[in-house]
């Protein structure tokens, strides 16, 4: 073919539309991009979108038409963690390629899987740190969507606090469904659990349409980020873009990359963006930056290795570094993690962040988190150990569904 | 009154209604009659509108009635009682009389309280939902409902069906009575033929889809009945 | 008890169907009553559309029974049939089966048959089908999905359907019928059931005259075997069948006897007949 | 020490400076000595850490210097600029061209200048806090009693010593009784320190009719044990007293809290009442299946966004011109459904649902090309805004309030339009037999029209009042189809009082067992509820009767 | 295929049944031909994708029939199918998921990895047994059957009917989703199962398992299918039919309509279990959305679209709406719902018997319109 294609496997329909079709543009940028610049190994880059509708299993279906029918060099895509396994299998059994951009839970490390997202090292517990040690929070409400991403951060969250002395009464934890919008009573609680005379703050795994009216009733119920900050690890511009932002202000979100850092890398992609969308007020966010680091990554492993052979282009992706979009490099671990920044911000009447506080330096991804009792003795290393899931106790490898 | 000429008409593939040529005097009782399952029923209804006439004509005085909906026919003044009473079964007895007030052509406001003189039990249950009356009442508030209309041209299908002798009785009266008094003309579908003979003023009858009699009532022989409404 | 017989009881509970083949249940009719209706009240938001009525029913008898509009025949078959709950009173079938308590189909099912006043049949379903529902016989799932009907139940269809004169019919729709068809149909579902009691509401309403009296023949030729219980506004037709004749009124007997006799009292004059 | 505050230290600095200053009173320098401590006080501001900042507010607010008040709220808004060329600060308005320039020294206008050669003097939430408390300091000699009142509040959040000493002076000249209540009430909090048993007696018995939360948790503190086992309040008169207020609390909280459950039972409710009831009509009364029931709720969210971008300076008047816009774009639409699809399925109900389900596909995708895949802001308007606080255990959100009382106009309209108009007659003629109506003379195209007009348009206004509760997105729909027809059924088909009560209940149940169960739990315990209810009712709360209904 | 006993030759004497045979066999033995005996660059080539996409359409075509059976023909709106479907392959889903054993990433030899991760200690009861094939098997009759039977009972013995039934069935699969979303019911939330790995000792993603899968759907469809088309044919086939259109008639005239009901309904739920079953492993996941009411209401599309009350109209409903689903999502990403939409609305407007009334009307000798009956 005189063309390489790139998959793109995105919902643009259903409930998760409302994230992933700017990934979808996002990488349809891209390519438009590589394209002036010549495309790569002297081709042309040709974009191969589907929508698997937010419906899992046609996840799978469309992972397996992009690999098997369309023949596609990479894919870029997935944003819940089970539409990822869903998508797995097939890119195990077919040997393809995927950039996975979302922040998640971890405790995975798959071959043909970069996980270009922050692994709940690069987020959760740099938050927790801030909000302990800079405003001296003394109970914790947990709160999430009931699924594997916040249990799992949850989990992690849990053993954290009590590790660092934080009693059981003191930390709150709450579930809801995906889409929950009657917060009267969970809010109402919190308020009620804040007003025990410690510093209070919430942490956030609430994902996508819940948050809207999580906020809004945090907003009527008068709790202010003042006495009660809410620190989020799933809202970001992208989200905040669809909430009036005013009763939000002092709200917290930890990322690795904020709209609102200026540098010069950053203006310059958010000008393009907005000249890529036609849309001067369409915003950028942390899974886009993923992105676009997974895919300047993967050019750059293409050319390395001089081929798309999947095989070949893995192992040109360890160790790969591209500048990242605040000013650090992203370089690709031996786990297929990256290293990223972590920034907390506080939300604007804008809509925007500023940020309130930063890492040091980059925090290398944890594929495997040090705070399960299951997973504290798994390790994941493509170079040495050519495993993602090899246990450093029994040295067994296990769950490799290829070859 | 209503002139019918070469209607045809169809259900699916087949044809029920071959070139029926009928007319209903103005003032007249005209009776029609024919054995089960005729076409008797489907010819009211193409008269009334509610199932479509394939080819031929249809005047209602001057007008062309097949240009119009079943609705524009009612508030022309023609009032229908179907075959079967078609009570608005969760509508209360007076709501169902209600229905056809703003299409009264007197626009009447008020339900006459000459339908509850005719039918006195209406008046007793006008509160009750009209599925939950007996047949005969439904019979009776069917053709009480067909009066709020005011109607110039009255079809009745078999209106006596199922009523008590002495109500069927009044029926005859009141028709006839309507019929010479207000000068109502009745296009009548009757199996029995003592009524008929006491009501009718003209009958035809149809047979196989097609008008195979047509005469003052008097003209009824045994022997007509004999050929056509027996079996 | 071992599993197998365990499994099929707990089949038959719910589901329903044994692989029962005769009638579980007979009416007992030594007393030569067939019917005993006591006291039967049944209102509605208030208003008693039967009073106590009382009403006895002999075993192969034709009664014919009528009655003002709304005077609570119909109510009256609703209550045998098990359709509607009486408020108080008692329902016996024969000596020994008390309706009050059984099911729809049970009723069904021990013998009582019914025509309803506005023809219900099987609109979907061919006259040909129809027929073959309403046949006597084994009603389980387990018989009617392994056994196809026997040659006596189909020469029973061809029958009924010459009775009804349908024949040339057999295979239309039942929707398609026209209303005196209908009624013909319905006559022959009830004539299929082979039912102890056939109760009949207003069979000749929309038929021609002629075909009163094959009605009326027909249900002469099923006195005897069969107790029927006929309700009736044509007023010919019921004294051509009639034996005994109630009168109902205001949800109880108003009047009972031959038809002279009934058609003299100045009360059934009064609020039925007419002069 | 009251509590480990964070502000303490701010505060205690200022409070010193403060009384020092009162002190020296008399003896005040120069004006143009004050210009420059308040000048070389809000220097540091420009390049300090949000640690130092603290430090830096604190002492602006000590100088008592009148413009003090005036540039710690601006900076409080975020309206304190540095200017990039020589970090001189201003307090900036935004202008036509750039910024508008105020001095801080002289409160003067300095001229305007362009956006991007200022940068913005960051705040954080803690510093937030401590600039409203010391905001407060200077309002509580404000002649607005309003005003002392917030500020009192506002103090007793971040109490501490200090504050205490400035409240007990404020007390002796307050002359509004409700604002000397709420000092009293601080200082009482505070005496529950004091070393002298009769003086924290006083106060605990001062506390006896609080609700507040503060109170209660040191009350409740007060009557516990400490680490070593000893109680943590020696006096046993004390201890009894705080016993007794904590119990009466106590005893307020849970009937109050009985209260809230009801309120949040009823307000979910209504949304589910406002959700179904459109769908009461169209499908309840018609017998459409009207699978795109939610996307008409939707168009009347989407509506209320575009009411607001037309209308962006009056967000609280958009809310309202919504209401019939929705009505109109809604039943517009409905009317467009009806007229182009399901005319043409009247008496094949099922039918109607395949075909309102490509419709509702179809709009969902319009929706998704026109506005995005995104959520679109909805403002709450300020009226809508904040709750109702009745007393400290209980406040009422405004936005819930009016949608429940929303519900319930939209609910008696409709009503009335069904049971007193003759609309709502032919409507359910021509529900139970089309072609009787007709042979009635009933219009059955205008009234198939109107009333699925009426429908839809009430699924608009529905919508407009979710935007004020949730997503304005193109999946809104979708979260409040499955409700409604719950709802309809669960209250009886046809029956708008079935609605009420049954979308009413639902809610009400629903936040009962919330507490207990959890929200999920709650839901799933509400639908199996549903399930054997209707084995008891197999019609629903209100079922149709009579012979006609039995079939 | 030629009718040899009078029974074959009833249950073939309709012409889209023997077409839909036809075509069922000829796809049976032809896809794992192509699929096996040539390799990826011949023409003749039929990817796994392919083959895998057929299986799992005639997994819902296997589900389509058997609401066919219970709507088309008893005239039992279920809303709930879709969870007999999933109850189906949750029972297979926790199979495969014990046969992975060690080969997890936590290589736990009996918890599945989410449990390992949420910390649990053991297997919960539910689990237990689930790693042999034939318990597991007999599940996937058993949980969806008897959820049917135990539902069916308390609803039809209550007499409820028509929208009444439609809902609870609806709110049924919508509590049953909402269970399984909760992490705490043990059945891995959201995420639900997967990452199988073999099934019968056969690696899943052999090519030589996913022909077997292939043939056992096609197996199952065609034994599922003809099952609902005797059971149509016979005498309680018209019962049932009689109950659709006139419900407590057939009861006067001596027929447990409730008994009936509860059959059908229960001998539904258990092949949409079978084909749940069967979907499981040839997709790869099996997770709570699989319960979504939406799932439900899409399954009754299929079959209105084909054409109610036939049996091949359901299956042509099912094929054509979901490759529709897969051929536009791919082709016009950014616009299918358009199409589909317009191929709903289109449907009903203009064939109102389905896709097979269109076959039929160019048929000679087909039955005349039937007028539908007017109630759900
Ligand atoms: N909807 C229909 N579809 C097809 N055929 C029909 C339909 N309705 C009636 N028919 C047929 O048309 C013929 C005439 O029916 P119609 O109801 O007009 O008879 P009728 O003269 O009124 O009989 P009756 O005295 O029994 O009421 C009948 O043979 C009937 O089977
Ligand atoms: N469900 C109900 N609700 C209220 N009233 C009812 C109900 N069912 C019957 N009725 C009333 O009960 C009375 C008896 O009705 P029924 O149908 O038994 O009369 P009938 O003797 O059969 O009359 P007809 O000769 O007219 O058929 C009537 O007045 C009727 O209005
Ligand atoms: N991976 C997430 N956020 O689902
Ligand atoms: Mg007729
Ligand atoms: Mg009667």
């Amino acid at each position: 073919a005189d063309t390489i294609k790139v998959g793109v496997l995105h919902s643009l329909s259903g409930t998760m539309a409302i994230s992933e079709t700017t990934l979808k543009d996002t990488v349809l940028m891209m390519i438009e991009q590589q394209n002036k610049k010549g495309g790569v190994l002297g081709k042309k880059l040709e974009a191969v979108v589907v929508d698997p509708a937010s419906n899992w299993p046609l996840f799978a279906e469309k992972a397996e038409q992009l690999l098997v029918k369309d023949k596609v060099a990479v894919v870029f895509g997935c944003w819940t963690s089970v539409s990822r396994k869903s998508v797995l299998p097939v890119f195990e059994k077919n040997n393809g390629l995927l950039f996975y951009p979302v922040q998640y839970e971890g405790e995975e490390s798959s071959k043909n899987v970069f996980y270009t997202g922050a692994a709940p090292n690069q987020q959760a517990i740099p938050a927790v740190d801030y909000l302990m040690k800079d405003i001296g929070v003394k109970r914790w409400v947990l709160a999430g969507t009931d699924y594997v991403y916040p249990r799992t951060t949850n989990k992690i969250l849990e053993a954290y606090l009590k590790a660092k002395g934080v009693k059981q009464e003191d930390i709150l934890i709450n579930y809801t469904p995906f889409g929950h919008s009657d917060w009267q009573s969970i809010v109402a609680d919190i308020k009620k659990f804040g007003s025990a005379g410690k510093k209070t703050a919430v942490v956030s795994t609430i994902n996508g349409d819940a948050n809207v009216p999580f906020y809004k009733e945090l907003g009527n119920q008068k709790i202010s980020a003042e006495d009660i900050p809410v620190v989020a690890f799933s809202v970001g511009e992208e989200e905040l873009s669809g909430i009036d932002t005013k009763p939000l202000v002092g709200h917290l979100a930890a990322w690795n990359y904020f709209e609102s850092i200026s540098t010069p890398v950053n203006k310059s992609f958010i000008k393009e963006w907005h000249a890529y969308t036609k849309n001067p007020k369409r915003v950028t966010n942390d899974p886009m930056e993923a992105h676009v680091i997974g895919f300047n990554m993967w050019v750059k492993a293409v050319e390395k290795a001089k081929t798309i052979d999947v095989a070949k282009v893995t192992d040109a992706m360890i160790g790969i570094e591209v500048p990242n979009m605040t000013g650090g490099t992203a370089k690709m671990l031996a786990n297929h993690h990256l290293t990223k920044p972590v920034f907390i911000g506080e939300i604007r009447a804008d809509g925007q962040f500023d940020v309130v506080w930063k890492t040091e330096g980059l925090v290398p991804g944890d594929a495997w988190s040090d705070y399960l009792p299951g997973s504290k003795d798994i390790e994941a290393d493509w170079v040495t150990l050519k495993c993602g899931n090899y246990n450093t106790k029994t040295k067994k490898c296990s769950g490799q569904n290829y070859e | 009154m209503l002139t019918i000429k070469s209607l045809n008409q169809f259900y699916g593939g087949s044809h029920i209604l071959w070139d029926v040529d009928m007319t209903v005097p103005t003032g007249s009782c005209t009776c029609l009659m024919g054995r089960n399952g005729m076409g008797k029923t489907t010819l009211l209804k193409c008269i009334m509108g509610l199932l479509p006439t394939v080819s031929g004509e249809l005047l209602y005085d001057d007008t062309d009635l097949r240009k119009i909906s079943a609705d524009r026919r009612a508030r022309l003044g023609v009032g229908y009682v179907p075959q079967g009473r078609e009570i608005f079964s969760q509508l209360t007895v007076e709501e169902n009389l209600r229905i056809g007030l703003s299409a009264s052509r007197g626009k009447l406001k008020e339900i006459p309280e000459q339908i509850f003189t005719m039918f006195p039990v209406l008046k007793k249950m006008l509160r009750r939902r009209g599925g939950d009356l007996s047949g005969g009442q439904q019979q009776q508030l069917a053709i009480g409902r067909a009066m709020v209309l005011e109607p110039k041209l009255l079809i009745l299908d078999e209106p006596t069906e199922g009523i008590q002798p002495n109500i069927v009785h009044e029926i005859g009266d009141i028709i006839l009575r309507l019929n010479k008094e207000a000068n109502l003309t009745v296009l009548l579908v009757e199996q029995k033929l003592p009524f008929a003979r006491r009501v009718a003023s003209e009958f035809r009858i149809i047979d196989k889809g097609r008008i195979v009699a047509a005469d003052r009532i008097a003209g009824l022989t045994d022997d007509l009945v004999r050929h056509h409404l027996t079996v | 008890m071992n599993a197998s017989t365990a499994l099929r009881q707990g089949w038959q509970k719910v589901f329903g169907t044994g692989a029962r083949s005769e009638r579980p249940i007979a009416p007992d009719t030594t007393h030569g009553t067939i019917l005993y209706l006591e006291d039967i009240t049944v209102s509605f938001d208030g208003f008693k559309a039967l009073n106590a009525l009382t009403l006895y029913v002999d075993a192969g008898e034709l009664r014919c029974i009528i009655g003002p509009n709304g005077a609570g025949k119909t109510t009256m078959m609703d209550v045998i049939t098990g359709k509607t709950r009486p408020d108080a009173g008692s329902a016996w079938f024969g000596q020994t089966i008390d309706l009050l308590t059984l099911t729809e189909p049970q009723i069904a099912e021990a013998g009582i048959g019914r025509k309803f006043q506005k023809p219900t049949v099987f609109e979907q379903h061919t006259v040909l089908e129809n027929l073959e529902l309403a046949a006597a016989g084994n009603k389980s799932i387990w018989a009617t999905l392994f056994s196809p009907l026997t040659a006596v139940q189909r020469d029973r269809i061809d029958h009924v359907l010459e009775t009804v004169r349908l024949q040339d019919r057999r295979d239309t729709r039942a929707g398609v019928l026209s209303h005196g068809q209908k009624q013909w149909l319905e006559i022959g579902m009830l004539l299929m059931q082979d039912a102890q009691m056939l109760l009949v509401d207003e069979p000749v309403a929309g038929m021609t005259p002629q075909e009163v009296e094959r009605t009326a023949e027909l249900l002469l030729s099923l006195e005897g075997q069969h107790s029927v219980v006929v309700v009736e506004h044509d007023m010919n037709f019921v004294r051509s069948i009639a034996r005994k004749v109630t009168v109902l009124h205001e949800g109880h007997v108003l009047a009972e006897g031959t038809m002279d006799q009934v058609q003299n009292d100045a009360k059934v004059v009064e609020v039925y007949l007419g002069e | 020490m009251t509590r480990p505050d964070r502000q303490t230290s701010v505060r205690s600095r200022f409070v010193l400076a403060f009384m020092t200053m009162l002190a020296l009173l008399p003896s005040i320098a120069s004006a143009a000595d004050a210009n420059e401590t308040f000048a070389q006080a809000l220097k540091p501001l420009a390049t300090a850490s949000f640690q130092e900042k603290q430090q830096v507010i604190a002492a602006i607010a000590a100088t008592r210097h009148p413009n003090a008040r005036p540039v710690l709220s601006a900076l409080l808004e975020g309206n304190l600029h540095t200017r990039d060329a020589d970090q001189r600060i201003f307090i900036v308005t935004e202008g036509e061209e750039g910024l508008a320039l105020t001095d801080p020294l002289m409160l003067q206008a300095a001229g305007s200048a362009p956006a991007d050669e200022f940068t913005k003097i960051t705040t954080n939430n803690q510093l937030r806090k401590a600039l409203r408390g010391l905001i407060a300091g200077f309002d509580l000699s404000d002649p607005d009693a309003e005003v002392r009142l917030a500020a009192v509040s506002e103090m007793l959040r971040t109490l501490d010593e200090d504050g205490v000493l400035i409240l007990r002076q404020r007390v002796a000249e307050e002359s509004d009784s409700k604002v000397r209540s709420a000092i009293e009430t601080g200082l009482a909090l505070a005496d529950l320190d004091n070393e002298d048993a009769a003086v924290r007696l006083a106060a605990a018995v001062r506390l006896e009719d609080s609700l507040s939360p503060d109170v209660y948790n040191r009350l409740k503190e007060l009557t516990g044990r400490g680490d070593d086992g000893a109680f943590n309040e020696p006096d046993d008169q004390v201890r009894a007293a705080a016993a007794a207020t904590v119990r009466n609390i106590d005893n307020w909280r849970s009937i109050y809290g009985g209260v809230e459950t009801l309120f949040f039972g009823l307000s979910l409710g209504s949304v589910l009442v406002l959700a179904a009831i459109g769908l009461a009509i169209t499908f309840g009364v018609m017998g459409v299946i009207n699978m795109a029931h939610g996307e008409l709720i939707m168009l009347g969210a989407y509506t209320t966004y575009v009411m607001q971008l037309l209308m962006p300076s009056h967000i609280g008047a958009s809310v309202v011109v919504a209401i019939p816009m929705a009505f109109l774009v809604a039943g517009t639409v409905g009317i467009l459904i009806e007229r182009g699809v399901v005319r043409f399925l009247y008496g094949r109900p099922l039918e109607t649902l395949l075909a309102t389900f490509g419709v509702s596909l179809i709009l969902q995708q319009i929706v998704r090309d026109i506005f995005t895949a995104n959520n679109r802001p909805v403002e709450t308007p300020a009226w809508m805004a904040g709750s109702w606080q009745i007393n400290e255990a209980l406040s009422i959100t405004y936005n819930r309030l009016y949608v429940i009382l929303f519900t319930a106009v939209v609910f008696t309209v409709l009503l009335i339009v069904l049971k007193k108009t003759t609309l709502g007659l032919k409507v359910r003629a021509v529900a139970q037999n089309r072609a009787m109506a007709k042979s009635m003379g009933v219009r059955t195209e205008w009234v198939d029209a109107l009333t699925f007009g009426l429908g839809s348009g009430i699924a608009g206004v529905a919508g407009v009042a979710l935007s004020q509760l949730t997503n304005v997105g193109p999946n809104l729909g979708q979260q409040y189809i499955i409700d409604s027809f719950m709802v309809v059924v669960f209250g009886g088909v046809a029956n708008l009082w079935g609605t009420l009560i049954g979308g009413m209940s639902l809610g009400v149940i629903n936040k009962v067992l919330e507490p207990f169960a959890g929200a999920v739990l709650a839901k799933i315990l509400v639908l199996i509820a549903l399930i054997l209810f209707i084995q008891r009712r197999p019609r629903g709360l209100f079922p149709q009767k009579g012979r006609a209904a039995e079939g | 295929m030629k009718p040899s006993t009078p029974l074959m030759e009833s249950l073939l004497g309709e012409r889209g049944t023997r077409i839909f045979l036809s075509v069922l066999v000829a796809t049976a033995v032809l896809v794992p031909v192509l699929h096996l005996t040539f390799d990826a660059g011949s023409p003749l080539h039929l990817s796994s994708y392919t083959m895998t996409l057929i299986g799992k359409y005639m997994t819902y075509a296997l589900l389509a029939v058997a609401v066919d059976l219970v709507w088309g023909y008893c005239g039992i709106l279920s809303l709930g199918h879709a969870a007999f479907f999933a109850l189906g392959g949750y029972a297979m889903g926790m199979y495969l998921m014990r046969q992975i054993g060690t080969r997890g990433v936590y290589a736990d030899p009996i918890l599945p990895d989410f449990m390992v991760f949420l910390n649990w200690k053991e297997l919960p009861w539910f689990w237990q047994g689930f790693d042999m094939f034939w318990f597991a098997a007999l599940m996937v009759i058993l949980v969806p059957g008897l959820l049917a039977l135990l539902f069916g009972w308390l609803a039809f013995r209550s007499r409820v009917t028509g929208v009444y039934l439609s809902i609870i069935t609806q709110a049924l699969t919508y509590a049953l989703m909402l269970a399984f979303f909760r992490n705490d019911m043990g059945f891995g939330g959201n995420n639900g199962l997967t990452d199988f790995k073999d099934i019968l000792g056969f690696g899943i993603n052999q090519p030589g398992t996913r022909v077997g899968l292939f043939v056992a759907s096609a197996i199952a469809l065609g034994l599922g299918y003809l099952a609902c088309r005797y059971i149509t044919l016979s005498r309680a086939g018209r019962v049932v039919q009689a109950i659709r259109d006139a419900e407590s008639r057939t009861r006067f005239i001596g027929y447990r309509v409730e008994s009936y009901k509860l059959w059908v309904f229960t001998f539904s739920a258990v092949l949409a279990g079978i084909a749940g079953a069967l979907y499981v492993p040839q997709v790869g996941i099996i997770n709570p959305s699989e319960f979504q009411p939406i799932n439900s209401i899409e399954v009754v599309i299929w079959v209105a679209v084909g054409g109610r009350g036939t049996l091949y109209g359901a299956v042509a409903g099912a094929v054509i709406v979901n490759y529709a689903k897969s051929y536009f999502t791919a082709a016009v990403p950014e616009f299918w719902l358009y199409a589909l939409g317009a191929l709903f609305v289109l449907v009903t407007l203009f064939l109102p018997r389905g896709v097979v009334g269109l076959a039929d009307r160019f048929t000679p000798g087909s039955r005349e319109p039937v007028p539908e009956a007017a109630k759900a």
